[in-house]
Formats: C-alpha cells, structure tokens, sequence
C-alpha cells in the first residue's frame, strides 16, 4: 500500500479519536480524517477553537493514540520518536527554567549522550540559526516572549528532526513579535528544509506561512473539510492584492460551515 | 530510505469491555482498601514477631477499643477532645482571619509584626504548656488557648499570603469603580483571600490534632490525650494503639468533612 | 495574663479544688472519698483535678490552680521553700505494722545477679522524684559511689519498661503493679529488695496554699475527715475501690489492686514524720540538691488535723 | 458642564530629598526592630503586673540566661537540640522525597499509600513516643525519629505535589527529545520538583523545631526540650522563658540560613 | 488655558513620568508627552513593547502621577474617577472570580448602593450589548476568554464612564476571537458615544479600530511622535486597498526609528 505514496512524510486514512473508553457508542472528537503532507511541505492546520487540531497533532507526534484508522510516518530514521520534532504553543510550560538557553537546547543531544564538546557545537549552530546569539547563557525567565519561542524552536531543531509539528507556537505573542517570528520561521524552513505541520486559527498567519491549508470543519466529528493550495512566493505581503484575494477564499469557507 | 508504519489504530468496540471489567479494580485501587490492608498486614506482622505488651496486633488494638468503647467512655473521650479541638480552632480562626487581613493590608503593621511572627511560630505549643497553665488556669481555658496557639500562626501567614497575592489590576478595577478602602475590603480583598484562609484552616485543623495531645498531657480528666497519657503511666500498650488510631481516623474525618462543606458552601471561592 | 480569676484563691472556702495524682498511686482515698459522697455529707465540695505527679499538683498549687495537693518527702522538701503553702498531713507512709519500701524491688536485667553487680551500669531514675533520694540511699547502702554508675532519668515508667527491653536500663525500682510489667520482660528478675535499706521509707504528705487553709480551718478539717472515711472504705472494699479507679483513670483493675497492696494510707502527722522530713531535709542541704534552707516548723499547720484527728497528731 | 483639572505635576528635583531622608525610617521598619522592641514593652509591662514566677521580665529572663549560660550549659544544650533536629530532618528528607517521588511518579502506588498518609499524618508526634522508644530505644535514635515523623508528611506531600504539577508539556517534550523514563525522572521530574522540595524542607524544619521538645521529654539528660521540662519539674520559670526565646531564635535562624543557602545555592530552580 | 480646549476630553502639556525617586537625574520613561483627545474619539495609542503605553494609560486613569507636566480630564461628572472607566488585559486578573457574571457587572453600582432591582436592569442592559444573554449566572472561570474579556467591558461600561481606557484588550484572545471583539467593541463605541483610547501594538488592529493613532517612539524618553488620522469609514475590511495603504504608511513609522 504504501508504495503509492513513497512522496509523502505523513498519511492518515480514516482516522477517528474518541477520549471516551466506556460507552458503547463514543462521541469522536475527530472522524474520517484523511490527510497527507509531502516531505518538505509546509502545511497549515486551520481551524475554529476546540475542533481537535491539537488532537490531531498529538495523534501525529505520537502522544495520543488514534482509537480508529491508520497513521503513517515515513522518516529515513531508525528509530522513530527522533523523527518528530514538537513546539508547544507555551514555551514556558515547554522550556526547563533550571537550564539556561544552551543547556535547554543540548537536552536532546545529552540524553542520547553526545559527548559534552559536540554537543557545544551543535546547540551553536541553532542558537544562531534562531537569532539567540548572546542569550545562550540566559536563562529562559530572563528571555522575552519571542526569544523563548526561539529557544523551543532551537530547542527542537539540534535533535533534527524530519518533521516539525507546532501547536499554535506564535499564539501567545504579541503582534508585532509574531510577525517577526512568522517571517524567521519560514527562513529557517528554507534553510532546513524540515516538513512542518504547523497549527493556528489565524487565518491571516495561515495564509502568510503555509503552501497547503488544511481546513477543518467544527468538532465534533471535525475532519480535514478542504485542502487549500496558497500559491504565493515567500516572503508573502500580507498588503498586496493576492494575499487579501486569498485571506477572502479562506474566509469565506469558515462562513460556509458558519462558526 | 526507511518507511515505518506507526501504530494501525483498533477498531474502538472491543475495547470498551476491556475497560469495563478494569473499572472496578479501578475503584477498589481508588479507596485505598488495598493501602490499608498493606498497613494491616505490616502492623500484624510485625506484632507477630513481638510481644502484645510492646505492640499489640490490630486485633489486640480492636478488643481493647470495645473494652474501652463498652461503657461509653471511649466516645466520652472523643467528644471532649472534638469540643476542645472545635472550641480552639474555632477561636484561632477568628483572631488570626482579622490580624492577618490587618497586616495584610497595612504595610506598617506587617512591617511591625511579621518579624516577630517568624520568630514565635518556630515555639512549640508544647513548651507553653506550662505557662498556659499558669496563665489560664487548669480548666478548658489553657487546653483550649494550646489549640489556638497552634492554629495562630499558619492562618495568620495563609491570610497574609491571600492579601499580598490579589492582583493589582482587581484593587485598581474596585477603585475605579468607586469602592471606597472598606468597601474593597469587604469586597475584594475578603472574597479573594478566602481560598488561603480555607487553606490555612484546613491546615490549622491538622495541627490542632496534633495539639490536642499536648493539651490533655497536664490536668485533664478526659480526652483521647489524656488517655495516652494514662495509658502510657500504666503501660497499656493496646490503649496508646487504640488513641493513636482514634485520632487518625478523627483528623481523617474532620479533614474530609471540611474540604467537602468547603466546596459545597464556598465553591464559588474556588477553594482548593 | 488573663488568668485573674484562675490565680485567686478562692477565699470563701465552699468549695475546695484538690489536685490528685494518677500515677504516683493514684490517691484512691480521696478518689473514694469524692466518688462516695462523703465530702458531699460533710457539706463540703471538693472539685478534683487530676495530674501525673505529685509534683505537678504542688506546681498546682503553687500557681493558685489548686487549694490543695500531695507530694511525697522529696519533691514536698523541693517544693516546700518556693511558694507559701503548708502541710496539713500526712497521706501514706510506714508505721509499725507496714513498711512503705517493703513492696517496692529492686530489678535488674540477666547478668545482675546481686546488689554489687550494678557497679558500672545504668540506673533508671525517674526525674524529679522520690527515685533519686532512694537510688542515693541504696547505693550508700551497697557501697557504690555515684560515679561508678551511669543514670539514665525518666519521666513515665513506659519509658523505663521500654528502656529495660531494649537494654538502655539495666536496673530500676519497680512499685505496685509496674513490678509484673518489668518482669513480664524476658530475664528481668528481683534482685533486692528495698525494705533491705536501713532507715529508706516513703511517705506522702497533704498540703494546702496558707492562707487558704488558715481561712478555712474548718474546711480542711472536715476534708480530713471525709479521707479518713475513704481510706476506711479503700481498706474494707479493695474491689469497690478498683470500680471507681477503673470508672475515672482508665487504669485496670488488676493493676489496681497490686497498687493498693503497697500502699499505707494515713492521716495525721507523727514525730516520726517530722525526724523523717527533718533527717532528709539535711541529705538534701548536704548534697546542694536543695540550695535555700527554710524552717519545716514554719511549714506545718497542723491544727485542723489536730482538732478532728487528734491522736493522729503526735507532733 | 463642569471642568475638572486633574493633579499639576511637581518637579521631580524637590522630591528627592524628602525620600533621601526616609529610606533611614523604611530600613529602621523593615529590619523589624520595631516590633521587636514593641513586643519587649508589652512584655515588660505584662511582668509589672504579674508576679516572676508567673511571668518574668525580659530583664528577668535575660539573667536566668546568663546564669545558665556562664557554665557552658546553655550552648551545650543548643549543640544537642540543634545535632538532634539537623540529624532528623537530614534522614526525613532522605526518606521522604525518594517516597514522595515514587508516589507521585507511580500511579499505582499512589493509589496505595495516599488514603494512608492522609490518616496518618493527623496523629501526632508526642503520640508515637512509646511506640518509637519501643522500636529505637530511649537514647538518640528514638529522639531523631521521633523529628524524622515530624518532617515526613510535609516533605512527602510537598514533593508528591511538585511532581503532580509538572506541566505535561515538559514531560512530551522529553519524550520527544528521546530521554528514557528514568532520564526523564533524573533530568526533568527531579529538577521540576526542587522547589515544592525546599519548601517542603523548611517546612519541616519547623515542625522539627515543634518536635524537639517533645522527643526531649523522654528520657533526655540535655537539650533546650529537656531544659524546659525540667524547668516545669522546679518551677523555675524564667528558665522556661530562656527555652522559649532559645527555641523561637534557632528557628528563626535556621530558616533563614536555609533559606539563603537556597538563594544561592539553588537559584536556577527558582525556590520561593 | 482651558478656553482653548472646551472640545477635548483629555489633555496632557509636556508630561513626563520615571519611578525612580532617589536619584539626581532620574530616567525617565515618557517626557515631552503632549497629547490632546477629543470628546467621543476612538484614540487608539500605538506603540512598541515597553515604550510606556501601560504607564501612560495609567496616568491618564489616575492610577499613578505625572513626575511633570499637566494633566486635564474634562468629564461632565462631580466625580471624576467614575468619569474612566478601565478596561485591563488580563479579564482573568481583572475579573471578580467568586461573583457571577451579572454581580461582576453590577459592582460598581453595589458600590454606589444602586438598589439591587436597578442595578439588575441596568445590568441587563449591558449584558445585552454585550452580547452575553445566557450567561449572566455564570462564573467567570466557566467562559471563554473571549466572554470573559465582553465582561470585563460589559462591568466597566455599567458604570457609564465617559471616557474607556483600554490596555490591549484583546491581545491575549485567540486571532478569530480577536476579530469579532474588534468588530463588537466598535458596534458598542458607535450605540454609546464614548471617549475611547484604546493601547496595542498590532498595526493591523490600530488601523481597524482607531479614528486617531498616536505613534509612540521607542523608550525611555519616549513621546508620542506622530498622531495619525485614519479617514476609513466604519465597518473597516482588512483586504481593502485602502486599508492596505494606511497598513503600509503606519509600518514605515517604525521602521524610521528602527525597532
Ligand atoms: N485529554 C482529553 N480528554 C477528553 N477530551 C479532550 C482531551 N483533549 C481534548 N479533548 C476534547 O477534544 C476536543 C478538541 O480539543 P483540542 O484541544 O484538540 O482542540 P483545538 O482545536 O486544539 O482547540 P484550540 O484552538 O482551543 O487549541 C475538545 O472538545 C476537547 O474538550
Ligand atoms: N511600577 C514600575 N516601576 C518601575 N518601572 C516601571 C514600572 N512600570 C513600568 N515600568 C517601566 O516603564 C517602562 C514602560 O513600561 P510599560 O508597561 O508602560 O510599557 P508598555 O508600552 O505598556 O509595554 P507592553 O507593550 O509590554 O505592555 C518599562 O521600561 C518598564 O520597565
Ligand atoms: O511523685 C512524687 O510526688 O514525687
Ligand atoms: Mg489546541
Ligand atoms: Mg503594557
């Protein structure tokens, strides 16, 4: 079966999730979820509050089982765990305040007991990829709101990982701080060439980010209601004529199934 | 390249039964029943290895319970260290609430007194026995203040943890909406401060527990404490065993008496 | 503080508030006494209040918690030059027919066989008590000095049975009932016996705060009176006795009963009090365990004992 | 219409000097002498009014300190109090955070030993005496357990609670860095937890100083607990006082050493 | 003077503000503020994080004082603080946890011994404008953040204070719930006439709310650089060429002085 699908990282078909185990007919959170993300893509999951997109990322990153369907992850990784690379939306639950910034982003590389000088050199190498150079030392309550996004970024990035899953990771900044963030992030994607799922309801940073919207209609039973194709060049210009054209498409679908 | 096949997801049914069935291991686990037999087992066992003069086993403890519950006394007991606990506890909400809602909200007086309240609180209850005595006579009075001693201190400090943990932003929201000094206070600061001081006298509560055996060490005729006390002058083992548990079991209860009537009559405190 | 109307003697004399012990031997005659209405009869209330010690009820009195309380010669000599209050009298003791210590034993753990063995050993005293006198007594008695053993001081005889099993203690004195708890430990045995110490009694004395026994002469008399009948109903009805100790401490009747057998209840106050009190007032002085002398004349008042004992009163 | 005009602002320069003057007075307040000197007054005319042996003046009680402090023996009895509650509260927290640990990281266990500790922990030290002479003897052991009881409920509760708090995030995140269970538990629960730890352990450290006169009471020939048994024993009670004051001041003391240490020491985990 | 400003609500004459008090030359966080609004203009105060918007707001709620300068309210009301009411941030902080809904609102009218079947119908009244019928009985805790933050306007509101006083009150909602508050609170600004300023530092939402945006430099010593006048009629559409321009014309403000 799989051969058919040899482009793709991820694939899930007919995927449900209940959180319900002892009655006899569960209510799902999600049903008939069938997505599919290339390797390298950028894809955006959009959609109104408590639909189920952070279920389903959980799902994907492998912290929640689906109760129905199948979910594919295709990495060229022995071990499977190390292909996913997570960013909660708060960093300061994420982040371990005991350890400065460098010591956060080296965790990984300690736990798989690279030797202390590699890892020097390696958490290096995202501390400047993430613009955090002169913070190493800090430790995260001393960061800013955006310089700890920063860090978690960096964070998950020194374990390499293939695939880049974000839950709403902007949602708590502020406005001027996200754009910044929204704009070092697609930079970084292109340097890196991660795929990456990444979570809003913005509809604005779904346009300005993502090449595929993943539109989800409202819970329960939420699934994948359209994949919405955003044809745009990077950097994108949240003024010009095309991305408001865009801005107006994508709206309009949310009027559709009235939220 | 390595193609990985996470996890075919199950058909949700089958499952369902599985749970079921776990649900009531579920609920024996919960209880803690399995807790207490463990304890029992252990305490049997060890009694078993020792002499019934040094360390009854639960039966022992329990045959000595009726011997004592057989003729009232045992209750009587119960409810003269209950009424000295209520009565002490009691007070000491009632002095501590106001004094820590003052320094809480007076910068010169906290500044005046939490120096000296981190200095006293260190002084046990028990080494005021005797001044208690002195001082308030060998009647209900000094076991009574013993309580209110004990509770004094970790009210007070809740009650001022409560005031200097409001936000700012609802004091500011109070004035300018026009609430005068008292008015924030009666409908601010007392609201918001309430969850601390349910802590502080659900915590007070243990304390005064373990007061209340001090308390009956010196002049009392009655009480689960003195009780101790005898049995310890005459060793009667199986009597302390029996005092230890009964006091247990009446610290559990009023515990779980409060936290419930806590959140029935102050939920929308938010009480923890 | 505000304990005002705790700390005042209460003057009219209505009421006499007792404090008792429980674990010095339990004062059954005024248990009995107070149980059986006879200080009722003698239209006299007495409120009792119960503590562990002798000493505590002194320190009762001494704070004006108490009108009246008991000690035994020792801590009563301790006590007698810190508060004003005076003897009134005598509670047990020895005469001609018991001797006070003659039930008291001295028991050891395996390996003491006799007296002289305890050289180099740990003695269990219990603090602040009679205790310490009898120890110094019996090791004067054996030729032992005090430095060529270790105490190792109590507070409750749980502490010394425990102390025993668990070989912290090597020797104690065990009375009444206690004594088959220290023997029910395996290789604790009888070594001595007290009585065996020349010129070592007990005896335990009634005192009131002064100028509530002055101003209640007649009280006190009819208090005595109302002893008198219970020690009289204690001797004839051991059982009855072991019903009211059971009823109001808790205190099994069997361990009653082995108590009461060591007990001497009296009343009055004799010569032989006095030259005891006198000769171990001067041990005290002597040993700097007592540093302000006072004049035991100045502390006795004896005439209400006098006037309703009188041949009890040899002094 | 009315016009309202609202606070001309002042220049800032003719402020300074006013605060310049009143940062003496701020630090005079903050340092608590105040009060400190607030509750001798009070003290001191409490005692005019009493007689010494009810409550003797701090003037009293400051020569019954010297008198017992010329030979020696006042420090001597601190070193033995101060060894016994360092000792006790060491093994309690060596005892109690491994448990409290396992409990909170162990559902199953959890489930075991919570309803037992929430019985448990009402009965009092003072009530266990017996029993803990029985199984540690009279000598040391017995006293320090007795404190190693005292500390191990508020360790245990406060490290189950540190452990229960961890975001879930931090817990995903290690996962999905690739740490192993037991990696998770050295490098995120522990640290997570050091500061539900520390509070825990100066907790305990008063309650180790509310224990110590307690254990003292058993069998003890030194020790501020002893000295103020003993004191009741001879009534005397300006050395009571002196046991009061000793007791509240080495509190005081230890607390805020341990909390200094932990400023320093344990800075990067932000204890409170 | 005040002759010359009969029209404005809210005057500040070269005001400066530092929180150091005991030192020669303290720093300051605003100096040279002047700043001049107009009775029932939507002010919307624009300007980087930590530039001393929150303190200037505060200021012009009496909350704090200018160190210098001058500052004139000008309310119709004997009292002035009933004159501003405030809207905070964080309704979570700001927000009465342990009174429902309805008793949040009637607070200050409890204050001011309203009698209580008054302040029900006056309670009511903004319950409905704000959109909360059916929720009156609830606590706080049990609302979304975009309910909790309609309370919080909803309680300043039934105080009728001329003048709102709005610290980036939508900043912690989510991007979907942001836009219908915006649309919301520019319905309510029309129906009640009020004096409004209203701090961000999201370009997008200055532009779609503000008549006036006062620009504020980076600090210390920051001042209000320019005020902008944005002539969209009202609904505004966030596609629209126009709005696009203003967006491009606002940004450039700050790249001048380079955040
Ligand atoms: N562990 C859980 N147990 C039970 N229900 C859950 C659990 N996690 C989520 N849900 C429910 O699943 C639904 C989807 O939640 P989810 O957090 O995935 O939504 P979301 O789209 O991420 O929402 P948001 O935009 O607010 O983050 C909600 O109704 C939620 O209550
Ligand atoms: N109470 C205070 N004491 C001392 N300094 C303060 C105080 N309040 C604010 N500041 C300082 O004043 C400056 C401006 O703070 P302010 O909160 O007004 O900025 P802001 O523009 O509202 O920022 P943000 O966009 O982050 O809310 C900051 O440097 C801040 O540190
Ligand atoms: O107990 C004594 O009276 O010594
Ligand atoms: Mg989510
Ligand atoms: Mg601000």
């Amino acid at each position: 079966m799989l051969n058919t699908i040899t482009e793709e990282a991820i694939v899930i078909k007919n995927g449900a999730k209940t959180f319900q185990t002892d009655i006899e007919n569960p209510t799902y959170v999600l049903k008939n979820v069938d997505l599919s993300i290339k390797k390298g893509e950028f894809y955006v999951l959009l959609g109104p509050s408590g639909c189920g997109k952070s279920t389903l990322l959980n799902i994907i990153a492998g912290f929640l089982d689906l109760s129905v369907g199948e979910l594919h992850i295709v990495t060229s990784r022995e071990e499977n765990r190390d292909g996913r690379g997570f960013v909660f939306q708060s960093a300061d639950s994420a982040l371990f305040p005991w350890l400065t910034v460098e010591e956060n982003i080296s965790f990984g590389l300690k736990m798989k007991k690279v030797p202390p000088e590699k890892r020097k050199k390696i958490a290096n190498t995202f501390i400047k990829l993430t613009g955090l150079l002169g913070h190493a030392k800090k430790f995260p309550d001393n960061l800013s709101g955006g310089m700890k996004q920063r860090a978690q970024l960096a964070r998950v990035l020194a374990n390499e990982p293939e695939i880049l899953l974000m839950d709403e990771p902007f949602g708590a900044l502020d406005a001027m701080t996200r754009r910044t963030m929204q704009n070092e992030l697609i930079r970084i994607w292109k340097e890196t060439n991660k795929t990456v799922i990444f979570v809003t309801h913005d509809i604005q940073e779904a346009i300005l980010l993502g090449q595929k919207i993943g539109i989800m209609s409202v819970g329960p039973n939420s699934r994948i209601e359209t994949a919405y194709d955003v044809k745009l060049p990077y950097p994108r210009d949240i003024t010009s004529i095309d991305f408001n054209n865009h801005y107006k498409q994508v709206q309009a679908h949310f009027e559709d199934f009235s939220i | 390249m390595t193609t990985i096949e996470l996890k075919k997801g199950q058909q949700v049914a089958p499952v369902v039964k599985v749970k079921r069935k776990s649900r009531i291991g579920k609920l024996i686990l919960q209880s803690g029943m399995i807790g207490w037999l463990f304890i029992l087992l252990v305490w049997q066992i060890a009694s078993v290895f020792s002499e019934p003069m040094f360390l009854p086993s639960p039966y022992l403890t329990l045959v000595g319970a009726i011997e004592i519950a057989s003729d009232g006394t045992l209750f009587l007991y119960m409810g003269y260290s209950f009424l000295r606990v209520l009565a002490g506890w009691t007070l000491g909400l009632l002095i501590a609430v106001p004094f820590g809602l003052l320094i809480g909200t007076n910068k010169f007086v906290r500044a005046l007194f939490e120096p000296v309240i981190n200095f006293v609180r260190f002084i046990p209850p028990l080494a005021f026995i005797t001044l208690f005595m002195l001082w308030f006579g060998i009647g209900e009075q000094s076991k009574v203040f013993l309580i209110v001693y004990a509770t004094f201190f970790v009210i007070t400090i809740n009650t001022l943890t409560g005031v200097l943990s409001i936000s700012n932003d609802k004091l500011l929201s109070a004035k300018s909406m026009g609430a005068s000094k008292f008015q924030t206070l009666i409908y601010v600061v007392i609201p918001a401060t309430i969850p601390y001081i349910f802590t502080g006298a659900k915590l007070a509560m243990g304390s005064s527990f373990m007061a209340i055996v001090g308390a009956e060490m010196v002049a009392a005729n009655e009480g689960i404490g003195f009780m101790i006390w005898n049995a310890r002058l005459y060793f009667k083992t199986d009597w302390i065993f029996v005092g230890l548990v009964v006091l247990g079991l009446m610290g559990f209860i009023m515990d779980r008496i409060f936290a419930y009537a806590g959140r029935k009559l102050l939920g929308r405190y938010k009480i923890v | 503080a505000c304990g005002n109307d705790a700390n005042s003697a209460n003057a009219d004399g209505k009421t006499i508030r007792a404090a008792i012990d429980t674990a010095a031997g339990g004062s059954f005659q005024i248990r009995t006494a107070a149980a059986n209405n006879y200080f009722a009869d003698r239209e006299l209330n007495v409120e009792l209040s119960n503590f562990a010690y002798g000493i505590d009820t002194v320190n009762a009195v001494l704070t004006k918690q108490a009108d009246t309380g008991l000690a035994a010669d020792y801590a009563l000599l301790n006590s007698l030059g810190k508060g004003d209050f005076v003897v009134v009298s005598s509670l047990t003791g020895s005469d001609e027919h018991f001797n006070s210590v003659s039930l008291s034993e001295i028991l050891a753990v395996k390996g003491i066989e006799v007296p002289a063995d305890i050289k180099g050993k740990k003695i269990g005293v219990a603090k602040g008590t009679v205790s310490e006198y009898q120890w110094a007594k019996c090791l004067e008695h054996y030729s032992i000095s005090e430095d060529e053993i270790k105490y190792i001081p109590y507070s409750t005889p749980d502490e010394a049975i425990v102390g025993m099993k668990k070989g912290d203690i090597d020797v104690v004195i065990g009375t009444g009932a206690l004594i088959e708890k220290f023997k029910n430990i395996d290789g604790v045995h009888e070594i001595d016996r007290l009585s065996s110490v020349p010129d070592l009694s007990v005896s335990s004395y009634l005192i009131v705060d002064r100028k509530f026994a002055e101003a209640n002469s007649e009280e006190i008399g009819k208090f005595l009176k109302g002893i008198e009948q219970g020690i009289e109903y204690v001797k004839g009805n051991p059982e009855g006795t072991a019903d009211i100790g059971y009823k109001e401490l808790k205190i099994t009747k069997e361990d009653i009963l082995l108590d009461l057998k060591r007990v001497n209840y009296t009343l009055g106050f004799t010569k032989e009090d006095y030259t005891h009190l006198s000769n171990m007032k001067a041990y005290l002085l002597e040993r700097g365990i007592l540093d302000e002398d006072f004049n035991l004349d100045e502390k006795l008042y004896l005439d209400p004992a006098k006037q309703v004992l009188k041949d009890k009163v040899t002094y």
